[in-house]
């Protein structure tokens, strides 16, 4: 792959198809095994829209399909989103602090500010 | 004769010790005793070390390298670092100064108080604020300690100070011969002059000796040329009374020369921690600093026969009178 | 303090307050029955900690009406296609009038609402339907209203469309928050203003547009020439600047139509009628004509800089209010006696308390970066007239007696110092900062005079005019010299130079290979090697920025276009082109601001004299601290902080470090070329982007751990780091030239309120000042809350809740910021003790 | 580590590191992840110290810079 289309792959995921999630229900689901409370996951230091990078996992890994592919060399991050599924993720590690506080700073690990996270801590 | 001097600071950016912005020179040593003193580790005429107790992390290294049995072992950091706590670090009489544990110490609580400088080194130090003293008439004040015990020296910083074009302020108790103290005094601009207390007897009692050579020294020093400004400490019980001061005022006014100001020092004990790094109790740690409002009236005691006067000395108060340079 | 009952309070005198520094109270004391009135019914805009406050509601009115009308006009030119939507908001937003208020416009349909711009960056938009409490009940409804617009507006905003044709590579690594911040585009950005040609009033401006077009429409008819055929996209663009232009003047007659309906039907105390009446015909005359006097110039004033905001997010709110205005006040106040002094001085204060109630959703980097506040909005004071003469006036004065009064922390004052101001000013700008306003701060105006034309060339009698682009650029308002879009996304995360010099370009906490691979520092043989893996990390992380910033402004017009700002732009105006396009006139002054600069001169000092020069540790051992973020090597670390020569002490091993690093960036910001091919200083600043960033720089050689704050301001050493006082600060800021060597550099320093009480207070700072300017630097601001106060509040925040300090680049509210900003500003040394 | 409100034990790494409040301390708060009490902890022993309320300054005067700079007067 080219330098350009390795990257490109990584621009689509941050600014593509996965950038836009349609309507209200797509925006509200948050299933119970998910990237945002992953400790591997870190927020986006550039928004709260709820996108973030893994730590582990590299860019064309593939946790949606039937058969996870896991991909860990490479330049760039696993980019993925607060919601989604991480139910088949080998590396997943549940977070043990939530902090949707929103008051402290800029901890891109730990910050989770979101409104639809804010109900796990209830 | 060794080359220099022991210093204990070089402060920078002092406004209270003679007009503008100036650097102050603290000296090792001084041949006076006031309990009230504000720098403890100007007294004696040697090095010293501070154990700073909130830095120390107990690790024992200090007691590993003493070779005369003079460090204490480690207790709990916390337990050290209470309020309350009388530990301390160093056995002061069977420290013989090797250093050994300063070197030993990764942490920065174990500090050598005094270090031998030459007349340059300090003239280099001190030029390097000389942009501030152009714009507010300050330069360099010598203190301590009491420069007058390295009279040698002090003479060598003056003259160095002089060829280098510096404003120069002599910070001195006053206790001293007058064949040292008036060679001094003469190539000075200004010189801040102590007075601790008009009474000999409470003189004594405080300082550890009576007052007549300052007095006498002060009536000597008013006729050899620089400004006078007198520097008045103020204690809690035993020189803060209206009658007291009307009394200074009316002797100053006396004195067969001009005052330029009258300075009044209230005293604070924020420099209790220096006592304890240094091992020493203070007697007057737990008396309160004084509010400067209540100076301000005993100002008024020197203002009433026309003196100059001010709480907490300033800098720029005697910079409005001039007007500015 | 707290103890103290409303009733004793109430006994206490002015002059008793002010002894006690309580100048809250003071404040209160002494203002105007109206002023107190609409100073505590302002809603506080600016976010508490990361939130805002409880009752702050996004408006979603505005983006609504805005959205249906842009649909509507689906597939024309954008600038037209805008014009049409900014009208149909403007005609259609609900207006209201405050009570006892004299100047009219608010950005959004309620006080209590803030708006945004969904037609900047989708991410925002989704950041906006994230966040919780801003959301207006019914939260249902709210949310699917927000999803239509979201999933519109979803790829179509000005910074999606520049993604997809920035360089891949680039827009991951910019996107990615490690290395930069901002937005590149002017859908959030700030822009500086002539109001020398504004207030010639709309209708001259309209009709100067119209002559234009006609010339322009009779050339097309004219002879068939490649010449010809620019000049057809222009007349669209001259059509949507009058459709905005006439929307504007028929936004400030509903106001009139407003006011005088109160005034005739509803109001019974004849004195308010009066002020309705006034406010009716003041908004009757602008900005459609010009002002004739002060109410009408500061409503003018008010009316375009609302405008702009409904066009795009003014991050900034670039101003130079004593000068614009000082004639009016002097012909209302001096010369006619139309207004009191007292009258005039509520005019003023309302002016500060409008401009603080302006408020615009940031999304959470920036509510960090600038805690506490809705924007950087720094106002400029004081400075030169064009022909060099003292430009200070009674405005200037009136500006500085009102902040006092309303104590806001938005907007703030920059004051332009020159050796001739008089007495009279400078003791104005004492006691505001006496008074603990933290403002204004102070800028070298011969210094950054000179600076303006070193790096951009602009002629001496425009760079004269300059006023504060954001909290420390200055840049001009004339013709040429005016900057409508700052680069405002070319803003480095320095310490990842250092950072990525030491891991060969690697990103641990974004997990990227970022910078360039410059190899292992295990493998370096000296200091330099090392130094020359610095700079290419340097050159690498200014050019990324720098590459994305220059596309999004050319491109500006395209994605965004500026209908309003444009038709405002003299040279917009003339050349029938966006005022964003860089190819009208326009001089260029952009500049890079460095966030977290003063950690790459100590980090480098401490390698230079450990590592290499005194080989008290291997770079390895340093290696494995980092890695290891310091734990477990606390020894080691103590020792790098205590031990190493540190900035701002006036210790030549580490300042000729630094002077080092700044020559290098400003040889590369002559190398690196804006669009309109001018240079690219650097410009040391943090807002608080050092709180924001502490958790996005790993473990330095300075001593801190990932999850520390990083140093507080600009050029200012690291707090506690400064022992020798701040003599010793000014030296080692005076090393290096505030002309050649930077754009600007920002400095904090903390002095003592005790020390600088009373005359010989005001005489000490005089001659700091005096030797400030001596040593030719740029910038300086105070704090003057004593570390008890400060402590005290962090306790007790309701009680505390007026207590200002600066923070980095403009003043918040001491309780609105969060906690490590708070032990942070602690933190920073009180400069001496009186 | 153990945290001195809620007795909470592991090891350091697991107790969320805040910050730093003084670079030259080696004071640094941290939160522990049962409780979410802030906590002042020393990292040369690795021991949790107090909990950390508001308006304190746990990380202490280490420096010895604080209050001192005025004591100039001989």
């Amino acid at each position: 792959m080219s330098r350009r289309d390795k990257w490109k792959s990584a621009r689509d995921a941050m600014m593509g198809p996965l950038a836009r999630a349609k309507g209200v229900k797509n925006r509200e689901s948050v299933p119970e095994t998910c990237c945002g409370k992953c400790q591997m996951w870190s927020e986006n230091a550039y928004s709260s829209e709820g996108r973030g990078t893994c730590r582990v996992l590299k860019m064309g890994s593939d946790l949606n399909s039937n058969q996870p592919t896991y991909v860990l060399e490479g330049e760039a991050g696993l980019i993925s989103y607060f919601n989604m599924d991480a139910s088949r993720c080998t590396y997943f590690t549940k977070m043990e602090l939530i902090d949707t506080d929103g008051t402290e700073c800029s901890d891109p690990h730990f910050r989770r500010a979101l409104r639809q996270m804010k109900k796990f801590n209830e | 004769m060794e080359s220099g001097t022991l210093v204990t600071e070089i402060q920078r950016f002092a406004v209270n010790d003679g007009p503008g912005f100036r650097t102050n020179v603290f000296l090792k040593g001084c041949p006076l005793r006031c309990q009230w003193c504000h720098n403890p580790e100007t007294i004696a005429p040697h090095r010293e070390i501070y154990w700073k107790r909130r830095s120390c992390a107990q690790c024992g290294a200090c007691l590993d390298a003493c070779p005369n049995d003079a460090v204490n072992a480690p207790i709990h950091p916390f337990e050290a670092r209470r309020e309350e706590s009388t530990y301390h670090k160093i056995i002061r009489d069977r420290c013989d100064l090797c250093l050994k544990c300063v070197d030993a110490c990764q942490y920065g609580a174990l500090e050598i108080v005094g270090t031998r400088l030459s007349v340059n080194e300090i003239l280099d130090e001190v030029e390097r604020d000389r942009p501030f003293y152009d714009n507010s008439g300050g330069g360099m004040t010598i203190s301590g300690g009491e420069p007058t015990a390295h009279p040698e020296f002090v003479v060598q910083l003056i003259e160095g100070a002089r060829s280098r074009g510096l404003h120069i302020c002599l910070d001195t108790n006053g206790y001293c011969q007058w064949d040292i103290l008036g060679p001094i005094v003469q190539s000075v601009d200004i010189v801040l002059y102590d007075l601790k207390h008009l009474d000999s007897v409470k003189h004594a009692e405080m300082v550890g000796v009576g007052n007549e050579l300052v007095l006498d020294n002060l009536v000597k020093i008013l006729g050899t040329g620089p400004e006078i400004w007198i520097r008045h400490p103020i204690v809690p019980d035993y020189s803060d009374s209206w009658g007291y001061h009307l009394s200074v005022a009316e002797f100053l006014d006396r004195l067969p020369g001009r005052i330029q100001r009258i300075d009044l020092l209230p005293f604070h004990n924020w420099c209790q921690d220096k006592y304890s790094w240094l091992g020493r109790d203070w007697p007057l740690k737990t008396t309160e600093s004084m509010d400067p409002s209540i100076v301000e009236l005993l100002v008024e005691a020197y203002q009433a026969r026309g003196f100059a006067a001010t709480t907490g000395g300033s800098g720029f108060e005697e910079f409005v009178v001039r007007g500015g340079h | 303090m707290g103890q103290r009952t409303a009733q004793t309070e109430k006994a206490l005198s002015v002059d008793e307050l002010a002894n006690r520094r309580e100048w809250w109270s003071v404040a209160q004391k002494t203002r105007s029955k109206r002023l107190d009135y609409l100073r505590k019914g302002v809603w506080k805009k600016g976010a508490i900690g990361g939130n805002y406050a409880p009752g702050i509601k996004i408006d979603l009115t505005l983006p609504q009406l805005f959205t249906e009308k842009w649909q509507e006009q689906e597939g024309e030119p954008i600038m037209l296609q805008k014009a049409h939507a900014i009208a149909h908001v403007l005609d259609n937003i609900p207006i209201f009038i405050t009570d006892r208020s004299q100047i009219m416009g608010y950005i959004g349909s309620a006080p209590h609402q803030i708006v945004w711009h969904w037609q900047g960056i989708s991410m925002v938009n989704e950041e906006i339907y994230n966040e919780e409490g801003i959301i207006p009940e019914p939260e249902e409804e709210s949310l699917e209203i927000l999803a239509t617009l979201n999933d519109y507006w979803g790829g179509r905003t000005a910074v999606d469309k520049l993604a997809r044709i920035l360089d891949p590579e680039d827009a991951v690594k910019f996107m990615s928050g490690a290395i930069g911040w901002g937005t590149p585009t002017s859908a959030a950005t700030y822009s500086t203003k002539d109001f020398t040609y504004i207030f010639k009033g709309f209708e001259a401006l309209l009709a100067e547009i119209e002559e234009r077009m006609e010339e322009t429409e009779q050339k097309l008819q004219g002879n068939p020439s490649p010449q010809l055929l620019p000049l057809y996209d222009k007349l669209p663009r001259w059509e949507a600047m009058q459709i905005v232009l006439e929307a504007s003047i028929r936004y400030a007659k509903r106001y009139a139509r407003l006011a005088r309906t109160l005034a005739e039907h509803f109001e019974s105390d004849p004195t308010r009628k009066e002020e309705l009446l006034r406010i009716a015909e003041t908004c009757e005359r602008v900005p459609a004509k010009p002002p004739r006097n002060l109410q009408e110039s500061l409503q003018f004033d008010h009316f375009v800089q609302v405008l702009a905001r409904y066009e795009t997010f003014e991050g900034a709110w670039p101003h130079r209010p004593d000068y614009v205005h000082g004639p009016y006040y002097d012909k209302d106040v001096n010369q006619e006696k139309r207004l009191t002094k007292e009258e005039a001085l509520d005019l003023v204060g309302e002016h500060l308390i409008r401009t603080y109630e302006v408020g615009i959703f940031a999304p959470k980097w920036a509510r960090e970066g600038l805690q506490g506040i809705t924007g950087t909005w720094v106002w400029t004071m004081g400075g030169v007239k064009p022909d060099g003469s003292d430009a200070c006036n009674d405005m200037t004065i009136a500006y500085m007696q009102a902040a006092r009064l309303v104590r806001v922390s938005n907007p703030t004052f920059g004051f332009r110092w020159h050796p001739k101001v008089k007495d009279e000013v400078l003791r104005e700008c004492f006691e505001c900062i006496r008074h603990g306003l933290g403002y204004p701060s102070m800028r070298n105006d011969p210094v950054l005079v000179a600076n303006t034309v070193h790096w951009y060339g602009h002629p001496v009698e425009e760079a004269r005019t300059w006023v504060h682009q954001a909290c420390m650029s200055p840049c001009p308002t004339t013709k040429y010299g005016c900057q409508p879009m700052r680069m405002a996304s070319a803003t480095a995360n320095c310490a990842k130079m250092i950072e990525y010099a030491l891991h060969d370009g690697y990103d641990p906490v974004v997990n990227m290979q970022m910078g360039p691979k410059t190899g292992d520092p295990r493998q370096f043989k000296d200091f330099e090697e090392f130094f020359g893996a610095w700079v290419k990390q340097m050159e690498w992380l200014r050019n990324i920025l720098v590459r994305t910033v220059n596309l999004g402004r050319v491109k500006d017009p395209e994605f965004f276009g500026r209908p309003f700002l444009s038709a405002i732009y003299e040279r917009a105006v003339e050349t029938g082109t966006d005022a964003c396009d860089p190819s009208n006139g326009e001089r260029g002054n952009a500049w890079v601001t460095g966030f977290t600069w003063v950690e790459n001169a100590d980090s480098l000092a401490a390698i230079k004299k450990f590592v290499y020069d005194e080989k008290k540790y291997t770079m390895d051992q340093l290696m494995e601290a980092l890695n290891a973020n310091w734990v477990g090597y606390e020894e080691m670390r103590l020792d790098f902080v205590k031990n190493a020569p540190k900035w701002g002490n006036d210790d030549d091993y580490v300042d000729d470090l630094m002077v080092r690093c700044l020559r290098e960036v400003s040889r590369h910001a002559k190398e690196n070329k804006c669009p309109s091919n001018n240079n690219w200083p650097l410009l040391p600043e943090n807002v608080s982007g050092n709180i924001h960033y502490a958790n996005l720089v790993g473990a330095l050689p300075n001593g801190r751990r990932l999850g520390d704050a990083l140093y507080d301001g600009g050029i200012s050493p690291g707090p506690g780091l400064d022992k020798k006082g701040p003599t010793a600060v000014l030296k080692s800021c005076g090393k290096f030239d505030h002309v050649t060597d930077g754009r600007a550099f920002l400095l904090n320093q903390r002095l003592s309120p005790t020390q600088l009480s009373g005359e010989k207070g005001y005489q000490l700072w005089k001659a700091y000042m005096k030797t400030w300017a001596d040593l030719g630097l740029d910038h300086v601001q105070f704090n003057m809350v004593d570390d008890a106060t400060l402590r005290a509040a962090q306790k007790d925040p309701e009680k505390y809740q007026e207590v200002i300090v600066r923070v980095a680049g403009y003043s918040a509210h001491f309780v609105d910021i969060s906690r490590k900003t708070q032990d942070n500003i602690i933190q920073r040394t009180v400069q001496g003790l009186g | 580590m153990k945290c001195t409100e809620c007795a909470f034990e592991a090891p350091i790494g697991k107790f969320r590191y805040l910050y730093n409040a003084r670079i030259d301390s080696s004071i640094s708060m941290r939160q522990c992840p049962q409780c979410e009490q802030w906590l002042a902890v020393d990292e040369l022993l690795g021991e949790a110290q107090d909990a950390v309320h508001p308006g304190e300054a746990p990380w202490g005067k280490s420096a010895g810079i604080e209050g001192l700079a005025g004591d100039s007067q001989g």
